[in-house]
């Protein structure tokens, strides 16, 4: 029987897996803008399942938002993306230090 | 006999563990477009599981606007920079244990604080949307377009503001690219492509180079 | 008949309008606008203080005690500017003005071809307002201001030649020693203050008996008499001032000054301030007979061991300065038996004929062209007799050979002490008779070697006399032995004083003894307790001034001042040499009066030399070490490395911002966890 | 009556400093003579406030009171009292004093020198008008930005260096009793001074308020061992600010222990008055050796300083132990009025003795004591001017520096014998260190030829100079006019010393 | 069902929502030497929002949409400042924009979208209002920073800024997740009423710790604050300044928001993890801006220990501490726009003026501008009679009050450490000389001098009539 814990522990994996990404994954953005979207898919799982659980529709209406809204920060983080590779023919996570300290 | 909530758990965890397995592949994979494909295989996956909590319109607007937009956005990009992938994943090694404590320590912490236990208890009801008397899409849409509409409309502009941003960073006009302007081509006047020239029509004659000055190259 | 306030106050100020005008003025009135003005001034003061001696005694006024105006007024302690003139303050009234006119007329010569001569003016005329302010006073407060401007002027003084090093070593030094005294004197009025509530005279000495009894706490366990401590911080104040053993090392070092200074300041009054002051005081050191002993010892001590030194000085102003301090030693002593009055008419004796002696050495030092080493002079009797004469019967006067008036007050001190059974007066006793031969020896010595003898010195006739012009200031660069031309009698401004000096140094002792020490003059003035009165002992015995002097050939001192004629004479006129066979052959003794008992050097390395390297230590080590390097510099330092380091957790790498946020929500929800826990 | 005087004595000033600006550099000439005006002006509204002022009454005076911030019921609230008046004409005539002494001397942008001059005098009369802490404080602290100004711009080599740590140093001290202040605040609901002072507070409270009050005024005094800010900002300081600096701002400081430490926690200031006798008395003995070695004269009296403001301190604090201790009110308000008039004195001479250094450093662009000897040789009018000072720094009689001193020595030995044992030590290393300088600079033969060169002072120095001479020889015959302007203000500070709080 | 009504109550954000449509629409058409009028229009647009903010203000709190928006007293202030600091930027943008060439319409158009997203933000009353405003003025912030398309610098800070804003944003949607799982609710109104009594306490503060995060990561507090410094310095100043001064009045009412509005009971929780950031912001801001050589820099950190003081504010967790919050983000907002607002008025074409020895010997090259720079500094550094210190003031009262006198102390040490690095500025300006063959003055037309002059004058002059503008603060609390 499916519990509500299922999710939610599922969700925090995610999560987990997410935040370890951004840390161990030293040299490609990509790969960091693909956790951020994992991030937002563990929290999307949580919204579904309390939505289920409580009986209460604004969660899923919040999953519905966040993929809006997840869509266009892509479009956005990928137009950056694109523009630091066209500035600095790279997209090394560890090359883009010129500011620091 | 297959107990239908037992076979819902086993289909949770199924798709649960393509999930996690998936999800790993997409921060361990060292070809980037594999990456993208592993996500794409999580978010399929959990599509499904959303299915399992009969979330259908957001499981199938997952898929639509996941894997059909926002990746294809992402492999698009990835295959248009070319990026050397060896060079990438360089250290990754020796950075995994810290991520993998990193990660243990927050899940870990996580679970402690969400009280996981009291989850357990807390069993799957009759679906909301059935007993409000509607579809899972049509439930949702009757809350978006009536509660949510103020959210609904300041998406639209979000989804503007993702528009307009994308445009002014990624447009530019070059400089050394040529567009054929018909409205100037339609527009042009003789005098601006011709120049009829006089000429004499015998060329003086060069002056004698001085004694003494001449010099050897 | 009273006493006029609007007198008093012309007493006081006179000298010290001539004193701005001479000093602000100087350049618009001209020198001889200077003199007069500064002169007029004093001469008004001390017309005015024979009138009002006269008055006091004569006259039969009361004694003066008013308040001119209040200083200022804090609760039941309040301080004002004051008069009290008693017969005791208008005799320090005539001496110090009397002296003081002498002086500035002497100036007028002395001085004749300095620079500073409107200078000098004004600063003898502030001194003589100084010293009036002091001796007047009726209040602590206003004591306290005339002893320290007097150390001021005589700092002024002493620097005069400012230009030379030694004269402004010694100033500087003058103050200070007279600082450390000025030191105990302002704990002893706040003693005063604390214990009987009161900076008036008056007052305080009606209140003096409850001082009886009193304490004050030292430590956790001691008291001390509040009455001794009272009287030894004031004493100390006068050890500054009255050059005592061990404060006595600024007197001779401030022959720098200009003579008539030194006769004026370092000889005739302000050395006797602390005399004055004690004598002032009597009330409340009557209440110690600690303090007493003390100050008969200190006294006792002085007298003695710094005439020593006199013997082996060869400047012939040192002489007189160390016989200074060997005679405030002598009233010191009286001080200490008991013997107030004693020790008063001792200073007034003391101020006519060392005056004179200061002036007759500085007539001959015009005479020698500011030569004063004695080693260079020899026979001078020829050459300047009114000087040599007066000198003469300073020096008489001095070693107290009757009938002179050094003999009276002298031999008064000496019978004093023996009197006493004060605890320490043995000692007193033997310190004051061998100081009597001591200064006949010194005394004879200086007389002899200036006076007397072969001349020193050879005179080199140079031709035109542009070679004072040129050496205008700078005085006492000679070389030694030689003068320009044969040294003549000194004009009459400087024979005048001492002509008028001699007069008194010859009478006053005679005619005052009976009156001053012996009669009640001094009225209530001067408070001795019965038991301690060792002068109403002698006085017993006192049949008038002829028979005591005539007594006096009889006694111990008188001999013991032949001897040393009769040795001084032999030496000196007749065997040189054995001057210098003695020398070699006591000369651990010779080195140690040379060195003065090494009290300079010491002082200069314990406390010169001390207090610097302290202030140094202290400075670098406390202030720039510890302050500013450790915790002022050092903490910005620590701020600067820390700022350094933290700047390197922005690496400006992405992952180590994020792993920060991560790292950051790890522990506020692993901080939750802990306190939930 | 005009009842807006004391608003009028703070902003007159600090308005005045707008025109002096807008004069700019290119008319240098305007910009000295308005400001002397308005320096002049300044002075005569403080002496037109000497009749207005009753000395018997031992109310504040003159009140203006008006509703500042509502939220934080914050006033905006002047008084006086004859102790404020007092400083405040010290203020007012310094300020000319600076304004006079800096004419030609600062030669670039005079119009910035001079307007920050204005403005700082304002803000200083603010300080001691101030009725309510807040505004207090804000005067206080703004004082730091002219002076900022003053020293960095035209100041030494050293000037950065000096001026930072001017800054730091005073705002680390204030900052501490602002949080004392909000605390009090939140307690009172006001800032009105006389409410805090009516406060209740415990012995613990009042320890960590005296601390915080403590180490504020300390630093401004300021005190050892927080101290050497103030040799290295005068080293660095312009004359005009070395004088204002040594003659007013240092009061502050004291000024600030009479208003908050005394009234509002007088419990632990009892309890913890040994420790700033103590250091007051460290302050006489030890920063007095540190004088006596000092090479460079504006450092030796910026020592001096301090350890002159030690009497201040010492007399404040000696008040305890005598009203609480001995149970000698009298004896306490002996040791009070002679912390103020010390502070008085202290204003002029050592604004006199840094004026005088100020003359030395135009004509030889050095402060260094080695350069100098034999100076009486070509300007002894300026040796008078020199040595009388140098008398007042060290104390003697019939100068002001003396009067001070007096009352606080013969006041201290009521409390204890040993206090006025150390506190007299002054006597001794206070002539060392001043006369020791003065024989180096003054006296002696001239052995640098460019000192020989040296011209006396001219009339505008002889102003300054005779100024401070005149105030330095008045205060010191006659005392008491200013003894009794403040008296019954202290008085009544004295006797509030003796409620107990807990 | 929405109604009339609810229009009318969003008739200041509609309105700009339609004029910056129609000035995206202009830009498009209009010709390059024309787009100084489209720079007046913007500011024009800005004032009129003021006036329709201010001037359609119902006297009570009111909600529209079903309680989505939330039109109340604060957000009228937060508005009304937010509107102006925007103002005030595009009046000291454009010299500096058009000398770099970055004078394009998006700038303006960005901008306003950003401020929409401030005004939603402020206004929300949801949990999905608040994140969507949120994401409107980040998505907006993010092309704002990489604005400069070909500056190096530019799109390494737009990166990093995405990523973190992102990963910040996911965060914090985790925790409204949770909480929404805790309560059942997203309406903060209901969120209050219900966070007393849910079953899942723990839960529910799990999720406020992620939300926290999100909150601190918009404030700029330590250790979420790590994006400030790369962003300020690297983006083209005229957008530093931009998301240097509005946008922190959006985070306060964010905070505010979710913090109060939302779960306010639980204040006894986020009440030490606040003071906790505040701490670590003090210190890292002014210990590490001490090190700073680049000005943007300096600055940066400087705003990271003011977001501390702000916090300071924040956790004395009662109508008080809030106007003092709100008070001192509205006084670091304009004291911000000031200061950088000097330096675009310093900087020209090949001229940045971002280094701190950019400034050398400015009190002889212009006096006027050393001076106003000088007020600035010292209103930073807390000084009095400077609006910066009443600000410093009230939120040390606040923390005091709220029995967190260690807090305040500590407030009060890293305030003097702070001095330091403001003093430097002065001292650079003031004491040093001026680099021989340097040029430095202030740029731009009078328009842009008189409004500088003003902006910061009224530091000066906020320093003695505070009263007003803290009782509107206070005001809006009460009741």
């Amino acid at each position: 029987m499916i519990t509500l814990a299922h999710f939610i522990v599922l969700g925090a994996v995610l999560f987990s897996i997410a935040l370890a990404s951004l840390f161990i994954n030293r040299k490609n953005v990509i790969v960091l803008l693909m956790s951020i979207e994992l991030m937002l898919l563990a929290v999307n799982i949580n919204f579904v399942a309390f939505s289920r659980f409580l009986g209460d529709v604004a969660g899923q209406v919040f999953v519905f938002f966040i993929l809006t809204v997840a869509a266009a920060e892509t479009a956005i983080g990928l137009a950056i993306l694109v523009l630091l590779f066209r500035n600095r023919s790279t997209i090394n996570v560890a090359e883009i230090d010129s500011m620091k300290g | 006999m297959i107990d239908p909530q037992m076979f819902q758990l086993v289909c949770f965890y199924a798709f649960a563990a393509v999930t996690v397995v998936a999800a790993l592949g997409v921060i361990t994979l060292r070809n980037t477009v594999h990456a993208v494909l592993s996500l794409v295989l999580t978010f399929f996956s959990t599509a499904c599981i959303w299915l399992l909590a009969e979330a259908e319109f957001l499981a199938i607007a997952l898929i639509v606007v996941y894997v059909g937009a926002v990746m294809v956005l992402f492999l698009f990009v990835v295959m248009m920079l070319d990026i050397n992938q060896e060079r990438l994943r360089e250290g990754f090694i020796k950075f995994l244990p810290v991520g993998i404590i990193v990660a243990l320590v927050m899940l870990g912490e996580m679970l402690a604080l969400i009280g996981v236990r009291a989850m357990h208890e807390a069993v799957m009801g009759a679906n909301p949307a059935t007993v409000a008397g509607m579809s899972n899409t049509e439930w949702l849409g009757h809350a978006l377009y009536t509660q949510f509409l103020l959210p609904f409309e300041i998406a639209a502009l979000i989804l503007t503001v993702g528009v307009v941003a994308a445009v002014v960073l990624t447009l530019r006009h070059r400089t050394g690219v040529r567009h054929q302007q018909a409205s100037q081509q339609v527009r042009v006047q003789p005098a601006s492509r011709i120049r009829v020239v006089k000429m004499a029509a015998e060329v003086p004659a060069a002056p004698q180079p001085e004694a003494g000055k001449e010099t050897t190259p | 008949m009273e006493l006029s306030t609007s007198i008093l106050l012309t007493i006081a100020l006179a000298p010290l309008v001539g004193c701005l005008l001479a000093g602000f003025l100087g350049r618009i009135i001209g020198r001889a606008g200077s003199h007069t003005a500064t002169i007029l001034g004093v001469a008004i003061a001390c017309g005015l203080s024979f009138y009002v001696l006269y008055q006091l005694t004569a006259g039969g006024a009361p004694v003066y005690n008013q308040n001119i105006y209040t200083w200022f007024e804090i609760g039941k302690y309040n301080a004002h500017v004051g008069f009290l003139v008693d017969r005791l303050t208008a005799m320090m009234m005539v001496v110090v003005t009397f002296v003081s006119l002498l002086v500035h007329i002497y100036t007028i010569g002395y001085m004749h071809e300095d620079p500073g001569y409107q200078r000098f003016f004004s600063y003898i005329s502030l001194f003589t307002f100084s010293m009036l302010m002091l001796v007047m006073s009726n209040n602590f407060m206003q004591l306290f201001f005339g002893w320290e401007a007097v150390g001021l002027v005589s700092y002024l003084l002493i620097g005069f030649w400012y230009k030379r090093p030694t004269a402004i070593f010694a100033n500087l030094k003058a103050f200070l020693v007279n600082r450390v005294g000025d030191f105990g004197f302002l704990l002893g009025i706040a003693g005063v203050l604390y214990f009987l509530g009161t900076l008036d005279y008056a007052t305080a000495f009606t209140a003096a008996p409850t001082l009886v009894g009193k304490t004050l706490q030292i430590t956790q366990n001691t008291h001390w008499d509040a009455a001794t401590v009272i009287c030894i911080l004031l004493f100390i104040g006068a050890m500054g001032k009255s050059a005592q053993v061990p404060l006595h090392v600024w007197l001779p070092d401030s022959m720098e000054g200009p003579t008539p200074i030194s006769a004026l300041i370092h000889a005739a009054t302000m050395v006797t301030a602390g005399i004055f002051m004690v004598a002032r005081m009597s009330p409340i050191f009557e209440l110690s007979e600690q303090a007493l002993s003390f100050v008969m010892i200190i006294g006792a001590t002085g007298a003695l061991f710094t005439g020593l030194i006199g013997i082996v000085q060869n400047d012939i102003k040192r002489v007189v300065a160390y016989s200074t301090l060997s005679q405030l030693g002598y009233m010191t002593v009286a001080l200490g038996v008991s013997a107030y009055s004693g020790a008063v008419f001792h200073l007034m004796t003391h101020a006519f004929f060392k005056a004179l002696l200061f002036l007759g050495a500085g007539s001959v030092i015009i005479a020698m062209h500011h030569e004063q080493d004695m080693r260079y002079m020899g026979g001078l009797r020829k050459y300047m007799p009114i000087t040599w004469i007066t000198m003469w019967i300073g020096s008489l006067a001095l070693c107290g050979v009757p009938f002179f008036a050094g003999f009276y007050s002298k031999d008064a001190i000496i019978e004093a002490v023996g009197e006493s059974h004060r605890w320490g007066s043995g000692y007193a006793y033997f310190c004051v008779m061998a100081g009597a031969f001591v200064t006949a020896l010194y005394t004879f010595r200086q007389m002899y070697l200036t006076f007397h003898g072969k001349e020193r010195f050879t005179v080199v006739h140079d031709h035109g006399h542009g070679h004072h012009v040129e050496h205008k200031d700078d005085h006492g660069h000679h070389e030694p032995g030689i003068m320009h031309e044969t040294p003549h009698e000194t004009p009459w401004v400087v024979t005048l004083p001492l002509v008028l000096l001699a007069i008194p140094s010859v009478l006053v002792g005679f005619f005052a003894i009976q009156p001053m020490l012996f009669g009640d003059w001094f009225g209530s003035a001067i408070h001795i307790n019965e038991a301690n009165n060792v002068l109403g002992e002698i006085g017993k015995e006192f049949h008038g001034a002829a028979s005591m002097a005539l007594h006096g050939f009889t006694q111990l001192p008188f001999w013991l001042v032949a001897a040393a004629f009769a040795i001084q004479t032999y030496i000196y006129l007749f065997n040189p040499s054995v001057a210098d066979r003695i020398k070699t052959a006591l000369k651990p003794i010779y080195n140690m009066l040379n060195h003065k008992y090494w009290f300079d050097a010491v002082y200069f390395i314990v406390f010169a030399r001390g207090g610097m390297a302290l202030g140094r230590a202290l400075w670098k080590g406390g202030d720039a070490a510890v302050i500013d390097g450790v915790l002022v510099n050092g903490s910005a330092g620590l701020v600067d490395r820390i700022a350094g380091g933290v700047r390197r957790l922005q690496s400006g790498y992405l992952y180590h911002y994020a792993f920060a946020m991560i790292l950051g929500l790890i522990l506020l929800l692993g901080g939750y966890w802990l306190v939930e826990q | 009556m005009f009842n807006h005087l004391l608003s009028l004595l703070i902003w007159l000033p600090i308005v005045g400093a707008i025109p002096v600006l807008l004069a700019g550099s290119s008319r240098p000439n305007a910009a000295r003579w308005i400001s002397l005006l308005v320096a002049i002006a300044t002075f005569a509204v403080s002496l037109y406030l000497l009749p207005q002022y009753n000395s018997a009454d031992a109310a504040k005076q003159m009140v203006e009171d008006h509703l500042w911030i509502a939220g934080l019921n914050v006033h905006y609230a002047l008084a006086v009292d004859g102790i404020s008046i007092a400083l405040i004409l010290l203020t007012t005539f310094v300020g000319i004093l600076v304004i006079v002494g800096a004419w030609e001397v600062i030669q670039v942008n005079p119009h910035q020198y001079m307007a920050a001059m204005l403005v700082l005098e304002g803000l200083m009369i603010g300080v001691f008008c101030a009725t309510d802490a807040l505004l207090f404080y804000v005067f206080f602290e703004a004082m730091l930005i002219p002076m900022f100004i003053l020293i960095g711009v035209w100041g030494g080599p050293r000037r950065v260096y000096a001026t930072l740590k001017f800054f730091i140093y005073t705002f680390f001290g204030s900052i501490f009793m602002l949080v004392g202040l909000i605390y009090l605040y939140l307690k009172a609901g006001s800032f009105d001074l006389a409410q805090l002072a009516a406060l209740p507070l415990s012995m613990k409270e009042q320890t960590w308020l005296f601390f915080a009050f403590l180490i504020a005024f300390a630093v401004k005094v300021p005190m050892v061992p927080v101290h050497t800010w103030l040799p290295d900002a005068h080293v660095e300081a312009p004359t005009g600010g070395s004088v204002v600096l040594a003659a007013v701002m240092l009061k502050i400081g004291g000024y600030g222990f009479l208003r908050f430490s005394l009234p509002i926690v007088p419990d632990a200031s009892e309890a913890y008055a040994w420790v700033v006798i103590g250091l007051s008395l460290i302050a006489v003995v030890y920063i007095g050796y540190i004088a006596l070695v000092q090479e460079d004269m504006k450092k030796l009296v910026a020592y001096s300083s301090v350890a002159h403001m030690g009497f201040v301190t010492l007399g404040i604090f000696i008040a305890f132990m005598l009203v609480r201790g001995a149970d000698n009110l009298d004896a306490a308000k002996l040791g009070m009025q002679g912390a103020m008039v010390q502070m008085i004195s202290h204003g002029f001479v050592s604004g006199a003795m840094f004026s005088c250094i100020g003359v030395l450093y135009d004509r030889l662009h050095t402060r260094q004591i080695k350069d100098y000897g034999g100076v009486i040789n070509v300007m002894p009018w300026f040796g008078f001017f020199y040595v009388l000072f140098a008398m007042a720094n060290s104390g003697l009689p019939g100068t002001s520096g003396f009067v001070g001193e007096f009352q606080v020595i013969l006041a201290s030995f009521q409390a204890n014998a040993w206090i006025a044992f150390f506190a007299a030590f002054t006597l001794i290393i206070g002539a060392a260190y001043t006369l020791y300088m003065v024989k180096r600079v003054l006296w002696g033969d001239i052995t640098n030829p460019h000192v020989a060169e040296m011209k006396d002072i001219n009339g505008r120095e002889l102003f300054v100079l005779g100024a401070f001479a005149a105030a330095v020889l008045v205060l010191g015959v006659w005392p008491h006019p200013l003894v009794q302007l403040m008296d019954t203000s202290v008085t009544q500070l004295v006797t509030q010393l003796g409620n107990h709080k807990i | 069902m929405p109604n009339l009504n609810d229009i009318l109550i969003l008739l200041p954000e509609l309105y700009l929502v339609a004029a910056a449509c129609l000035l995206l629409l202009l830009d498009a058409f209009m010709k390059a030497e024309q787009r100084p009028l489209l720079h007046w229009l913007s500011i024009a647009v800005l004032l009129v929002a003021i006036y329709l903010v201010v001037g359609g203000q119902p006297s009570q709190p009111v909600t529209a949409f079903g309680g989505m928006f939330v039109r109340d007293g604060v957000s009228e202030v937060l508005k009304v400042f937010a509107l102006l600091c925007t103002a005030l930027v595009f009046v000291y943008a454009k010299p500096y924009l058009t000398d770099r060439k970055l004078f394009v319409g998006e700038y303006y158009t960005l901008s306003i979208f950003a401020v929409i997203g401030i005004m939603l933000l402020v206004s929300a009353g949801n949990l999905l209002t608040v994140y969507l405003g949120l994401e409107q003025l980040t998505l907006s912030s993010y092309a704002l920073v990489a604005l400069n398309r070909d500056s190096r610098l530019s799109s390494e800070a737009a990166i990093k800024y995405f990523v973190l804003g992102a990963l910040a944003s996911g965060m914090l949607l985790y925790g409204m997740s949770m909480v929404y799982g805790a309560t059942g609710t997203l309406d903060l109104a209901r969120l209050h009423l219900a966070a007393g009594h849910t079953g899942m306490p723990h839960l529910l503060v799990f999720g406020l710790i992620f939300m926290i995060v999100g909150i601190a990561f918009k404030l700029g507090a330590a250790p979420f604050h790590m994006w400030i410094p790369d962003v300020y310095q690297g983006s083209p100043t005229a957008v530093t300044i931009f998301i240097g001064s509005a946008p922190k009045l959006a985070a306060f009412g964010m905070a505010y928001r979710l913090l109060e509005s939302g779960l306010g009971d639980l204040s006894q929780h986020w009440q030490l993890m606040l003071a906790c950031l505040a701490v670590l912001s003090l210190a890292i801001g002014n210990i590490v801006a001490i090190v700073q050589t680049n000005l943007k820099r300096l600055l940066a950190y400087s705003t990271i220990s003011h977001m501390g003081y702000l916090l300071l504010g924040l956790v004395n967790a009662g109508p008080e501490g809030y106007a003092a919050a709100l008070f001192y983000a509205i006084s670091y907002a304009l004291m911000g726009t000031a200061a950088f607002g000097i330096i675009l008025a310093l900087a020209r074409a090949g001229f940045e003026c971002e280094e701190i020895d950019d400034l050398k010997g400015l009190n002889q090259r212009s006096p006027w501008a050393a001076f106003l720079m000088m007020l600035v500094m010292f209103s930073l550094a807390g000084v009095p009679p400077l609006f910066g210190f009443f600000a410093k003031l009230l939120v040390l009262q606040a923390a005091i009050h709220a029995g967190f006198l260690w807090l305040a102390i500590v407030g009060a040490v890293f305030a003097i450490i702070g001095l330091y690095y403001y003093l430097r500025v002065v001292k650079v300006m003031y004491f040093d000389k001026p680099v021989e063959g340097t040029e430095i003055r202030l740029q731009g037309d009078a328009s842009v001098r008189l409004v500088l002059s003003l902006n910061v004058l009224a530091l000066l002059v906020l320093g003695f009539a505070w009263g007003p503008l803290f009782g509107w603060c206070q005001r809006v609390f009460v009741g």
